[in-house]
């Protein structure tokens, strides 16, 4: 049981990695890749690790919590990364269009 | 089961971190590329958090600790470059 | 798996070579560091490969060879004090020369 | 001996003050020496060698010795006899504007090094004073510094002569190996088997080399005329008594060890007797009065070396005997054109002539000493030349017939040349535009000269009771064996000699009479032949050779340097290989591959790839720096090193932010520049590079080994208090390597520090594409974040460090992180504002993890232990439990600082450049902006 | 209460700290709590001068909640996202769009701005000059003004209750 | 006690203490720079009766006794090289506060100290890792005393040096590592050891990281093809800084004596001094390059680094001679040459100073202030220089040449040695005749401040020239009993690997 959950949270959050990854190639343009990794990696990133923390707690019976904090940390960081290459992409964009007014 | 879990997941992971190469070297613009290099970094935390649980390692933690921050730091850089040019100004 | 961080080792050093061959300051830059990833993983490979044996003492009986990774951090450390004077010196050059090629004079390409 | 030497310094100092007591001093000081000299003269008188020795350098068998023998005894009187006569004679010469000082302590050093030459016990220490006298002799000839030709024919007395002396060196050094010893007293009783030695040979061609240089012996003999430049003082004491002569001096002393050979026959009797004609001859057709005289001397260095050529005893004392003829009348002769010099302005016979109605006194000088030189009767120069035409007379060398014809030849040109030097100076014609009115010299400048005359007249008819004890006991030193048997009268009946002496004599007024269309044909055919043309040809090819060389080589290239290091490190690893007959790899079992490895392996390949493929377009190249660098430490995760793997992510960072601050200011494009042959060979050098790599890697790792690092796993917990055994190696075991380490970084901090100090910058305002920057220098929410961070990442940093002893982490990792913490906020709230609010400065930081540091050593000292010995123990507090105290700790945390300080430096320091550069912005590069 | 803001700066960050200390050791023991409340002290203090403004975050329970809505919509923004990334690209309806902003305590607005990059289908850009106006991303835009809408009333107004100037 | 410490810490701790002192001012920085030097002088000159006694003298830093910790080995050669170094730092600190080149940017003293401390461990240490860390300490600080003051010619021969020496350090990880990998260990007695007993098959890989460790050495001892970045990096440098760094080459020499004539000596069976002919060789053709450079060099400053080059092509060639005659005469020679190199870069500072536009250009420059006495100076250095008599050049050439004379390529010794003397002392002649008679009578002659204060430096240099001919006696004594100890490497690893375990706590 408990190794089918943890199974299921390992396949699930690589499958999230994976569709952040396969957004940045797949989709048209700059923006809308950016929305993959930002959402989706995170996510997936966060579900492995809980799945860690389970599967540490669970085989040696102490707390493994490091893992909670590498997740706190990828939600916070991960939405300011996203907007500073967008707001960087969204400045260079701005220029090859001629400075036009933003959208 | 787990084990069979971790390989599989593992493979994706790598799969992504191809797809990352792909993006990274395919452009066309710089932020494409530093977007690309920032999900490389996440997907090694992933891929290292599975290698430890494969192992029943604890010892990957702090890299996987400081991969996240480093990765962030890179790409604030990175994009800051692409803004000031002058990253630390 | 020896061979296959062999051809790294080997890729890492071709590349680093034929960038600080270029006539710029900066890909002799990129150049030192790929050498410098190239040395230390050899350096670190020559206590062998292992796999989840680091020199954390514990109670395994195994232990991978502590020493080449001690060498390796300090020839890091030594790397990047290196690397940062010689950006720092690139800046200067390219203060001084008013380009950044190595010899402080770009050549002319003659075939084009 | 050192007497000149230290009255050279003595000179030197008084010349300071006064002139003339430099002179005085300098002649005190010949004096003694002569009175010295004469006190010790009755030892080789008695036939005995006076030798004093001295420990030098016995590790090669030289010893500070001096020998004083007959031979040794005659030469050091005619060196400072005519020495003193040349102080006095040059007292008068030497004009006011040049310095007097100068002249004498050259001069005397120039004496003492000639005496060292003679007097020398070993023959190492007599290269030592050979090699002097060239030395000397250059600063003598070059005195007027203003004239070319002295400069010129300073620096080719020196070369040819210097250059001899060399060669001769090595023929020492060969002829000592082959004797067993340097010293003479040895070498000169070793002669038979020196001359069964199997490096005779060489020997013997290497000191005749240095020999023939120092006498002008042909084809060595163009130095001495254009050394002629010197003023005549030297001139008269270095070409007649002394530089010149020590080449005969050498063939006088090493007559018992080096002659009798074919060899040496050849050799020397060839060189002379071409010398002699040579000289003899072009002596005629000199204009220049000194000119005249140097190829006089020439001349008579070729009979003095034919006569030692011939190897015979008695042949050897007409050789010593013309040395002390030649250097009475030679000296006195160019003693005599130096007054006529003086006087009249002028050398050239063209426009000399007449002189005897002004100087009638310097006439009669002149007269009786070049009557000598053509050897006259009731003069030296006679008695020494009879012997010699007896001695070729039954010579049985190879030129055998041909010696006694080509010495009356020379003869005959020799009384030739003496008829001109007179009859064109003080009788023949008027004299010409001169630029002086001449009338006869002070009288003590023709004291000398007159002391030289009187002793050519006394010899000449009173040998037996003025020369013959000294010709003896040079004879003597000289064979080192019993005199020959010979006869020093003046009249030894009709003899072929004497028939050959008049034969010259006739013979030379009859060629001073053809002398006109001589003079023609010479000018026409022979005056161009100029040996100096071949001397300038080689040395002007040889600096062109090195020019050709250096430049070819030494491009100043950085390219070539590594290329050159690189292929050299190939050929290195190559030839190391094939020492041996080992196999290249060895049979240790490798770990099997996944294909995980393989996948993110080929994943790390490409983007080393990509980064050289594009390494043109420079952001693009750093981003997938970016991604080997990540892979490097999931390689070292991977293999077991998670301290290299925390280390190498912080770095990384650290590196792209160093580079990202440098790229600002670079050029965002590298130019294509390479040509088609660089690129080809750039990829041989790196293909080469990473197969040697490859190859080095697998040899290593196929193969087993026993390590010392078991020794640090053992002992970690136990002697150094720590389970991670890699962080305690870095803070204990080798704790010395890592303060080299921190001070490493230190230094780089500092050295970035100064280097950039004022550096001006071009700081573009327009990004690549020719836009402007971004208004917004803050991202707000940048900052916002940033604040959150700095704490957080504090806490990870005190916590990889305190961690470090045990886990991994330690005080390098952790000061990058704090580094890292505050390098944020310098990018997300800029320097100004950041550097308020840093509570300490860089630069003290950097002082105080140091002196922790060291401190933690120099604790160990003051209590007995070495240096950086460590200490821990384990304290159990209330509440908090069991921990560790470790002096290591307190290392680490000076490691801490260092690295805090420094890289905060560097990248502050880097980022500070654009705060001098904004300000600036006008000038810069026509590349810079691209 | 002058005091206590000296040697606290900030008690929510001193509090997570301590929290974040212990997550870090992997342990609750009394060795590190104490060392924890050392640092969680210390530190904030060294770093104060960077964080000059108050933080004055009045309405604990209301973040809670808040924190509890955001969890949820990312786990739903992640399928959406999924969704559309899978799906065909002509699926997609990339837009940018402006967001006024009513909240002005920073804290808040970064937290808005990160809020909207992990939740649906959103992505905030940039932050107008004079802090008025996100501009954000929506990779499937119908309707903008009713993206407005909800952000507005999910997210900001729970954030301007908890960050109001002090 | 600690006395193979010391001459390692005392300039490290003068490096942080001018760095503390760095508000005192100028003038006590000067003071304290100074003192620290004469401190090291009198500490290394006080640790030698204990070498002559107790040779060597072994350290274990941290108490980790060898072959695990790091072990400093004092012994004759290790003494003598810092002696040097110190007398020659003096000169050089000297003339850099005398001619105010130390004002001339940040840190000078403090660099000057850590040099010395880079430089003093390479001497000392016993450990070839720790020999990496020192020669990166020695070249960080060298690269910034390169840097010091101002010129575009000095920027890009930094950058060259810089670089290339980079490329050296690298190779210098691949050698250790590689020797690491088979042998297992990094002390270089017990690299002995262990080479003496190598399996004959493992001769390949330890020949291919012996060779690449000659190669780095090589590098710094400016060996044919490496000595590209020599001329730049002294001829362009400050005039203080390039004296310094006439031990810099010295180190190169010193570590292949050290390391490769200990590792590699008579017991490492198939590869026992397999080294030398390379030396020998790459030696003989660096002293070609060298002198024809120097006599192509149409500037001063990079003559006289020519020439520098010459004398450590002698030094290589009598390395690979590889006797101990050959080793005496080159130690001697070293003393010699370094000293003087010294003096000599010191000495062309003032006359580039004194010919004012034209500075040390080969061409024709008006008269200048003091020519004679500089010039003589000049005449002193140049024959120095040349190793011709009667200063101790010749005489340490001498031994050299003596021991050649059993070599087998005697001949090629004798003759190129030999030819590149006789083409400096021609080719100085003529530089010599070019600065000081060939002046420009018709122009107006140059008063450049060269006060008084300047010489004394370059006549402290100067001396050791006739005072080491005047004691060749006692010193060469030294020298050859130095020689005899570096071939006896059997005292030196049962030294280092038998050191006793009681000082460990
Ligand atoms: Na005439
Ligand atoms: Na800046």
């Amino acid at each position: 049981m408990f190794e089918i959950t943890l199974a299921i949270l390992v396949l699930v959050g690589a499958f999230f990695t994976l569709v952040g990854s396969i957004g940045i190639v797949k989709l048209p343009d700059f923006f809308t890749r950016l929305h993959g990794p930002t959402k989706a990696t995170t996510l997936g990133a966060g579900a492995i690790l809980i799945a860690s923390s389970i599967f540490f707690f669970v085989s040696s019976g102490e707390l493994s919590l490091h893992e909670i904090l590498i997740t706190f940390f990828l939600f916070i960081t991960a939405p300011i990364s996203a907007h500073l290459m967008a707001k960087s992409a969204l400045h260079l964009k701005q220029k090859e269009n001629g400075n036009e007014t933003t959208p | 089961m787990l084990e069979f879990a971790l390989s599989v997941a593992i493979g994706m992971i790598v799969v992504a971190l191809f797809l990352n190469v792909y993006r990274l070297i395919a452009g066309p613009g710089m932020p494409d590329r530093i977007l690309a290099l920032d999900t490389l970094y996440i997907n090694s935390i992933v891929l290292l958090i599975l290698f430890g649980l494969y192992l029943g390692s604890t010892l990957y933690f702090e890299a996987a600790l400081l991969i996240a921050v480093m990765g962030f730091v890179g790409t604030v850089a990175l994009s800051k470059y692409l803004l000031r040019g002058d990253i630390i100004e | 798996m020896e061979i296959l961080l062999a051809l790294i080792i080997a890729v890492l050093t071709a590349a680093g070579i034929f960038l600080i061959l270029r006539a710029r300051t900066y890909p002799v830059v990129l150049g030192l560091t790929l050498l410098a990833y190239g040395v230390n993983i050899f350096l670190f490979a020559m206590g062998r490969l292992h796999i989840d044996k680091a020199a954390i003492l514990n109670n395994n009986a195994e232990y991978t060879d502590p020493l080449p990774q001690a060498l390796v951090l300090t020839a890091i450390v030594i790397g990047f004090a290196m690397t940062a004077f010689v950006i720092a010196l690139s800046l200067k050059a390219y203060s001084k020369f008013g380009n950044d090629h190595i010899n402080g004079t770009p050549v002319k390409r003659k075939d084009k | 001996m050192l007497l000149p030497f230290l009255g050279a310094a003595i000179v030197a100092g008084v010349a300071q003050k006064n002139r003339i007591a430099s002179a005085w001093g300098a002649g005190i000081v010949t004096a003694l020496s002569i009175a010295i000299l004469t006190n010790l003269a009755y030892v080789p008188f008695e036939g005995k060698t006076l030798i004093h020795s001295w420990n030098w350098i016995p590790s090669i068998g030289l010893t500070f010795a001096f020998r004083l023998d007959g031979l040794g005894l005659l030469f050091a009187y005619l060196i400072l006899i005519i020495g003193l006569l040349v102080i006095v004679y040059a007292r008068y010469y030497i004009s006011s504007r040049d310095s007097m000082g100068r002249f004498y302590s050259y001069l005397l050093l120039f004496m003492g090094s000639m005496l060292g030459i003679v007097l020398s016990e070993n023959i190492l220490q007599l290269a030592v004073f050979w090699e002097l006298t060239s030395l000397s002799s250059f600063l003598l000839i070059s005195y007027w510094q203003h004239k070319p030709e002295g400069r010129d024919g300073a620096k080719m007395a020196l070369t040819i002569t210097g250059g001899g002396g060399l060669a001769m060196l090595a023929g020492i050094l060969l002829l000592g190996h082959a004797a067993g010893s340097y010293t003479l007293s040895d070498i000169l009783t070793a002669g038979d088997a020196i001359r069964s030695h199997a490096l005779y040979t060489p020997i013997i061609l290497l000191i005749l080399l240095g020999v023939f240089t120092k006498s002008a012996q042909f084809p060595f003999h163009f130095w001495l005329p254009h050394a002629m430049a010197a003023p005549t003082p030297v001139s008269a004491y270095l070409h007649s008594a002394t530089m010149v002569k020590a080449g005969i001096f050498l063939l006088a002393r090493l007559y018992p060890a080096l002659s009798g050979t074919e060899e040496w026959i050849v050799l020397v009797s060839t060189a002379g007797m071409i010398t002699l004609l040579l000289g003899a001859f072009t002596a005629l057709f000199k204009h220049d009065l000194k000119g005249l005289l140097a190829y006089s001397t020439i001349s008579h260095l070729g009979l003095i070396t034919l006569l030692f050529g011939f190897s015979t005893p008695l042949a050897t004392v007409a050789a010593i005997f013309h040395i002390i003829n030649h250097a009475t009348f030679k000296a006195s002769l160019f003693m005599v054109a130096g007054i006529i010099d003086h006087e009249t302005g002028t050398r050239d016979m063209r426009r000399l002539g007449g002189l005897w109605s002004f100087m009638p006194h310097t006439a009669t000088l002149a007269m009786i000493a070049a009557s000598a030189m053509a050897g006259v009767p009731l003069l030296n120069g006679f008695l020494s030349k009879e012997m010699f035409f007896e001695r070729t007379l039954i010579d049985e060398t190879l030129l055998n017939f041909l010696s006694p014809i080509f010495a009356t030849l020379a003869g005959a040109f020799a009384v030739a040349y003496s008829i001109r030097f007179i009859h064109n100076v003080f009788f023949n014609g008027q004299l010409k535009n001169l630029p002086k009115n001449p009338h006869e010299p002070p009288r003590f400048m023709k004291i000398p000269v007159d002391l030289l005359v009187v002793a050519c007249f006394a010899v000449g008819t009173l040998p037996v009771f003025t020369v013959a004890p000294v010709l003896a006991i040079a004879v003597t030193g000289s064979l080192q064996a019993p005199l020959p048997e010979y006869s020093l009268a003046l009249w030894h009946g009709f003899t072929l000699p004497l028939l050959m002496s008049f034969i010259a004599f006739f013979g030379g007024i009859f060629i001073y009479r053809q002398r006109k269309e001589l003079f023609a044909r010479y000018e026409k055919n022979i005056s161009r032949i100029d040996a100096r043309v071949p001397y300038n040809t080689i040395l002007n090819a040889l600096f062109d050779l090195a020019d050709f060389i250096t430049s070819g080589f030494n491009k100043e290239s950085l390219q070539t340097m590594i290329a050159w290091t690189l292929a050299a490190s190939f050929l290195a690893v190559f030839a190391g290989f094939s020492y041996g007959d080992s196999p290249l790899f060895g049979n240790r079992a490798f770990l099997s591959m996944d294909w995980i490895s393989i996948a993110v392996a080929s994943i790390f390949i490409i983007a080393i790839i990509a980064t050289v493929l594009m390494h043109k377009s420079r952001l693009v190249s750093l981003i997938s720096l970016g991604v080997a660098g990540l892979i490097v430490s999931l390689i070292f995760i991977k293999f077991s090193a998670p301290d290299l793997a925390l280390t190498q992510l912080s770095v990384e960072v650290v590196t792209v932010i160093l580079i990202l601050l440098a790229l600002y200011y670079l050029p965002q494009h590298t130019p294509k520049e390479s040509s088609k042959f660089r690129i080809i060979r750039d990829l041989i050098l790196s293909i080469g590079g990473g197969i040697g790599v490859f190859v080095l890697t697998l040899a290593v790792l196929s193969r087993e080994y026993t390590t010392i690092g078991t020794y640090f796993l053992e002992n970690a917990l136990t002697g150094g208090g720590g389970t991670n055994v890699v962080n305690v190696i870095l803070v204990d075991f080798r704790g010395f390597d890592t303060l080299g380490e921190i001070t490493v970084l230190a230094i780089a901090g500092l050295g970035i520090f100064a280097m950039l100090q004022g550096l001006k910058l071009y700081a573009p305002s327009k990004d690549i594409h020719g836009f402007a920057w971004s208004a917004d220098i803050y991202p707000s929410i940048l900052q916002t974040l940033a604040r959150l961070l700095l704490p957080l990442m504090l806490m990870v940093s005190v916590y990889i460090f305190l961690r470090g002893h045990n886990l991994p982490g330690g005080g390098f990792i952790a000061g990058l992180i704090a580094s890292i913490a505050l390098v944020v906020q310098y990018l997300a709230n800029g320097i100004a504002w950041t550097r308020k609010r840093i509570p300490f400065s860089t630069h003290n930081l950097i002082v105080y993890g140091l002196l922790i540091a060291i401190a933690t050593g120099l604790v160990s000292m003051t209590i007995g232990y070495p240096f950086l010995t460590s200490a821990f123990t384990h304290l159990n507090w209330p509440l908090i439990g069991e921990f560790e105290i470790a002096s290591a700790i307190a290392f680490d945390l000076g490691v801490f600082l260092v690295v805090v300080g420094t890289t905060v430096m560097i990248l502050v320091q880097l980022g500070k450049l654009s705060l001098n550069s904004h300000k600036t912005h006008k000038k810069k590069s026509k590349e810079g902006q691209n | 209460m002058k005091k206590i803001k000296k040697i606290l700066p900030h008690p929510v960050l001193s509090i997570a700290l301590v929290f974040i200390w212990l997550l870090l050791n992997n342990t609750f023991s009394a060795g590190h709590c104490v060392l924890g409340i050392i640092l969680a002290v210390l530190i904030p203090r060294f770093t104060s001068d960077f964080w000059p403004e108050e933080v004055c975050a009045k309405q604990p329970l209301t973040f809670l909640k808040f924190s509890g809505i955001v969890a949820y919509d990312i786990l739903m923004a992640n399928i959406a996202v999924s969704r559309l990334i899978l799906g065909p690209n002509k699926n997609l309806k990339p837009a940018f769009f402006n967001l006024p902003l009513d909240i002005e305590h920073p804290l808040g607005i970064s937290l808005l701005a990160s809020t909207i990059s992990l939740t649906p289908g959103t992505v905030s850009c940039d932050l107008s000059e004079d802090k008025t106006y996100l501009i954000v991303h929506g990779l499937s835009i119908n309707n903008a003004d009713q993206i407005i809408d909800e952000i507005k009333t999910r997210y900001e107004k729970p954030l301007m209750e908890v960050f109001k100037p002090c | 006690m600690h006395s193979a410490i010391l001459p390692i810490l005392i300039p490290l701790i003068a490096g942080i203490l001018l760095l503390l002192a760095k508000h005192f001012g100028l003038k006590n920085q000067r003071i304290l720079s100074v003192a620290m030097i004469i401190i090291l002088i009198v500490i290394s000159f006080l640790a030698l009766p204990q070498v002559l006694q107790n040779n060597p003298v072994v350290y274990a830093v941290g108490g980790w006794q060898a072959p695990f910790g790091i072990v400093l080995v004092m012994d004759r050669l290790s003494i003598l090289m810092i002696i040097i170094t110190s007398l020659l730092a003096l000169g050089a600190l000297w003339y850099a506060i005398v001619s105010d080149t130390d004002k001339r940017g940040a840190h000078f003293h403090v660099l000057f100290h850590l040099q010395l401390y880079g430089l003093n461990g390479a001497f000392l240490t016993g450990d070839l890792f720790n020999l990496f860390v020192f020669f990166e300490i020695l070249l960080l600080a060298s690269y910034s005393l390169l840097l010091h003051g101002e010129g575009n010619g000095r920027t890009k021969a930094g950058l060259h040096y810089v670089v290339i020496n980079l490329v050296g350090s690298t190779l210098f990880l691949f050698a250790v590592g590689t020797l690491y990998g088979i042998l297992g260990t990094l002390n270089i007695a017990d690299l002995a050891y262990k080479i003496s007993i190598l399996p004959s098959s493992d001769v390949g890989v330890v020949a291919a990281a012996g060779l690449l460790l000659l190669v780095v050495f090589g590098l710094k001892a400016a060996m044919f093809p490496f000595y590209l970045w020599l001329p730049g990096a002294y001829s362009k440098t400050s005039a203080p800084v390039a004296a310094l760094f006439a031990i810099m080459t010295k180190v190169g020499i010193y570590a292949i004596i050290r390391v490769h004539g200990t590792i590699f000596s008579d017991n490492a069976g198939e590869l026992a001094n397999y080294y030398a002919p390379w030396v020998l060789n790459a030696g003989l053709i660096t002293l070609i390059m060298a002198t024809f450079g120097a006599m192509s060099a149409k500037e001063l400053k990079n003559q006289i680094a020519y020439l520098v080059l010459a004398s450590v092509s002698t030094l290589l060639i009598s390395v690979g001679i590889h006797s101990v005659a050959a080793m005496s005469g080159a130690i001697y020679y070293m003393i010699h040459s370094t000293l003087i190199a010294g003096g000599f870069f010191l000495l062309s500072d003032i006359i580039v100073r004194s010919r004012g536009q034209i500075r040390g250009k080969l061409i024709k420059a008006p008269l200048f202030n003091n020519s004679v006495f500089i010039g003589s100076l000049f005449f002193l250095y140049a024959i120095a220089i040349a190793s011709m008599p009667p200063l101790s050049g010749f005489f340490g050439k001498l031994m050299i040449l003596f021991a050649a004379i059993d070599h087998p390529h005697a001949g090629m010794v004798l003759t190129v040695v030999l030819l590149s003397g006789l083409l400096s002392i021609v080719t100085l002649a003529k530089t010599g005749s070019q600065i000081f008679y060939d002046t420009d009578n018709s122009a107006e002659p140059i008063h450049a401040k060269i006060t008084n204060k300047y010489f004394p430096p370059v006549l402290f240099l100067f001396i050791f020239a006739p005072l080491m001919v005047i004691f060749a006696n006692p010193i060469t004594e030294f020298t050859q009993n130095t020689a005899e100890m570096i071939f006896n490497t059997n005292a030196y690893i049962e030294a280092v690997l038998n050191i006793s375990t009681e000082t460990r706590q």
